[in-house]
């Protein structure tokens, strides 16, 4: 029997609106499948830093598209395994601590486990739906299969066609970020929407940080996600940062390419994360130390 | 109005690399044609080409945005841009099941690190897989848009790092191993139609689907494009000359990218 | 204050059958139960619970809203009133995989046309399927309620053409042939924990789960609740009596219901 | 390769903003596979009269809920076949015409194809992703796999469990009504949403009937499918009485307590016939005839 929801039932559960912190110092221990996912939107940064600040370490880390935030967890150590489909810091390059780590296996070796897009969707929708997988159209010709277990092909009971399967995908904790919750703890969220709601759904639990509580949503909100399927909510203004938060704030796109100097070196990166992560208490301080960021 | 033809004129007609690659690939586009677009110079041709010939192209980027029309060029593939000034947005499960996968896209816009003389797409690695000389980025939505798109435009630099003769990893099929085994591995779309270098354009010979190099952009011999490929490059017997960028092209395209 | 415990005091504390049907199974919901509803008693109970004991249980219809909170009882699935009061409206598709599927209902609320003693339920045909007697609506959501939900619970009024010893067509699983077979089916939920009757309440026996009268309604008889089955009824040891509505319980109803 | 859009492309193609009559005349053809969907709010009533004003044959009817305008349809004997998971009149009870016809073969023998709910959803769904079938749990210990072909079973390969798989469903024309056209001929709709989405994707040819055609869609609306997928647009104001069109009129409940009087006797619904569809130039003569609409 597969339940995905925060726990079982019985008594009547809300979501915490708690601190980051102790949303991640409950929900996110080592050796957890995390997901962290928002798709160039609503990335939630600010509880990468978070899992790296409390100093968790064997994460699987899954997410579609792995980029900044992900190279921040990989050079940190967080991770012993990723499993993804495009690893990239958009418009500027490569990910150096991601490459770092797959290339020269530092700061440790770290498994991967490659997919398309398409095939990362449909197993993050197989694994909302309470599926052990999902059928597409694609990887035939590729070599992904000859290096993923999670590929395989399966025949139409009806047509015989050969299509492609993968297995679903059930982090131990979804962790997105959204611009509303609302005081019952319902989630609101609007713009580029990516594989969010599936991420949540198809974890066991969920972290969600927010701009903001509100009395209503704005009514520019098109996904809710009901208080009952998140575990804990965080309000962390610019949680997104660098990444935007459609309404709120733009992208910092000259943060992106910075991250391609500092990442590029070990000793640079390492200093980063001192002075910006461990040093820090929380987002906010990081935040601060980061100059003329972009209003709306 | 004679200011403005004058000015038009005045243009500065010699271009780059990326400015030539970004026209010629623009022009291969038309009014209605549905197209899945990644951000560079796919984004950059497609509005391009909304902006002059095919106003009534339809962008439809993976992010989830369809019928996108953004009065600047999107910085990645998730620009809120797209978003304000779409027709739909969607999730990106959505994107790929029911409007990919499902044949609405008629032309799937790509770029690569490598191709094959098949037009098959390496994204992924460099080396060996496990223990890599390059970690590329990675799959994207590359092999979807390859397999399912009802022809797909490649847009890439003509060196021999980049125009290999074999492929260390297939990431997106092309023509696959040429003539019909493409199809016989039951892909849905086409396959490439057309690869647009910085030297020319290739497309796939009849039959064989073999890249072949029709058009040699203007100034470029087939010198460049013989040494900038990997493999022993055949030359279509009726060679073209790219038509030169427009004046109005070329202001279009430097007013859309701010330069 | 004073007024209205008065009022309340002097409901008529008559009640039909609908109407205790209706309130037992109210009381079997609680604050935080996720309740999959279909209309008719089902909803009407589950907005009772919500109105009286339950403020915070969850109802979700297979249209696709969750987390309705309807001011009036909707007269169908697709009312209206039930999108503008949910937390969310999603498509069907998205209900049917995303919420139900997933196991995130915790009580499905079926009735059905016929009913056999391990909680199997008939809404498709009475008589042959290709030549029937009665043809009845057919499934619509029961069966992935009745397979996906933890539990199930059942409304129907007891007598011997709904309470049969074989069903000619069974649409909705409940424990199937009796002991652990609906789990060897595969079978993701428990299955049905009630069936709640115009006349008492059965539960399934543990072991066997075969379905045993425990309760009869204020009023009712042994031999009324054995000559309304079609099957050999087989009475709880310790057979309880349903506690009679209270004039809260009865109030909130007739006001809910407009009756 | 399939692709689901109005016509091959090349040229640009909008939706001809038609008449309802048009529309079917083109779209609609004898012996096709129709379906006219909508989740008891934005049914497309106006459309399936014209289709029996048409007097189209042999048709293949497929819809979820086959309620009123279904059993109008087969009544008037327009289908030789329906596909369906519910066939009933909501809160009233039976559909006399479609018992009619399944029990006694009258006006002639309806062929039926039965499902579930569930797995309806998921044959549109995979029908509207290009997939051969879709996946569910369900099914199993049913007698639906007896008595429908297009059930049957797929094993995960991944962990060997066995699961139900339904085949695809791809009609030749979607049916549906929305509030809204745009002038570009998109297409937008809200309130409870149904599977017209998945109904229109999933069909090579499409129609949309909708209340009123705007220069700026309405803040509610949800759901937008863009002109390209649209064949043709016919503006039917009340186009889906008596069901509603959320924001636009309400559920009219009076006329399906009365239909099941109308539809009891083959008699008293052949004058129904004659006199509101036959009879009748367009929807409009019919709703002329029907007293005491409810506005909003």
């Amino acid at each position: 029997m597969r339940i995905f929801r925060p726990s079982t039932r019985g008594d009547y559960l809300m979501p915490t609106i708690t601190t980051l912190r102790d949303a991640v110092a409950e929900h996110v221990h080592d050796g957890d499948t995390v997901a962290l996912e928002g798709f160039t939107h609503l990335i939630p940064v600010a509880a990468g830093h978070e899992i790296i600040r409390q100093r968790r370490r064997d994460l699987r880390l899954v997410r579609m598209t792995p980029d900044i935030v992900y190279d921040q967890m990989i050079g940190a150590g967080t991770a012993s395994s990723l499993v993804f489909s495009w690893g990239g810091n958009p418009g500027v390059g490569s990910l150096h601590r991601f490459r770092d780590a797959i290339e020269k296996g530092y700061p440790h070796p770290l498994a991967i486990e490659e997919h398309s897009h398409g095939g990362m969707s449909v197993r993050y929708s197989a694994g909302a739906s309470g599926l052990p997988f999902g059928v597409l159209r694609g990887y035939t010709g590729t070599y992904l299969p000859q290096h993923t277990n999670s590929i395989s092909t399966i025949q139409c009971p009806f047509t015989g066609e050969s299509l492609a399967a993968v297995s679903a995908l059930n982090p131990d904790v979804g962790i997105i970020h959204a611009q509303q919750a609302d005081r019952d703890g319902n989630i609101g969220f609007w713009g580029i929407l990516g594989v969010q709601k599936e991420a949540v759904l198809a974890s066991r639990r969920s972290i969600v940080t927010v701009e903001e509580v509100v009395d209503t949503f704005d009514s520019r909100v098109r996904v809710v996600l009901p208080s009952w399927v998140v575990s804990a909510i965080a309000v962390v203004p610019r949680g997104a940062h660098p990444s935007y938060a459609h309404g709120y704030y733009e992208r910092d796109n000259s943060y992106y390419r910075e991250w391609d100097e500092i990442s590029r070196d070990r000793n640079s990166f390492d200093e980063w994360l001192q002075h910006h992560v461990y040093d820090t208490e929380d987002f906010a301080q990081h935040l601060a130390m980061t100059p003329d960021l972009a209003g709306v | 109005m004679t200011m403005v033809t004058q000015l038009d004129i005045e243009t500065d007609l010699t271009f780059t690399a990326d400015e030539i690659m970004t026209i010629v690939a623009s022009r291969e586009l038309s009014d209605g044609d549905v197209v899945f677009v990644g951000i560079g110079i796919p984004s950059t041709a497609a509005n391009l080409a909304r902006l002059t010939h095919a106003p009534k192209v339809v962008l439809v980027y993976e992010s989830g945005t369809i019928g996108t029309k953004p009065t600047r060029p999107p910085l990645s593939i998730g620009d809120g841009e797209l978003a304000e000034t779409a027709d739909a947005v969607v999730s990106v499960p959505e994107i790929f099941a029911y409007w990919l996968q499902a044949g609405r896209i008629d032309i799937g816009f790509l770029g690569a690190a490598q191709l094959d003389r098949w037009g098959n797409l390496n994204t992924t690695v460099v080396g060996d897989y496990d223990n890599p000389t390059v970690r590329l980025p990675g799959a994207g939505g590359a092999p979807e848009i390859a397999f399912n798109a009802r022809k797909t435009m490649v847009v890439l630099r003509q060196n021999p790092r980049a125009f290999v003769d074999h492929l260390d990893f297939i990431t997106s099929v092309g023509h696959y191993e040429g003539h019909d085994s493409r199809s016989a591995l039951g892909a849905a779309g086409g396959g490439p139609s057309i690869v647009i270098t910085d030297i020319g354009v290739l497309r796939p010979e009849a039959l064989t689907n073999e890249l072949v190099l029709v058009s040699l952009h203007p100034g470029r011999t087939i010198d460049e494009a013989v040494s900038g490929t990997g493999w022993e490059l055949r030359i279509a017997d009726d060679l073209a000359t790219t038509a030169p960028p427009t004046a109005a092209e070329l202001a279009t395209l430097r007013e859309l990218s701010g330069s």
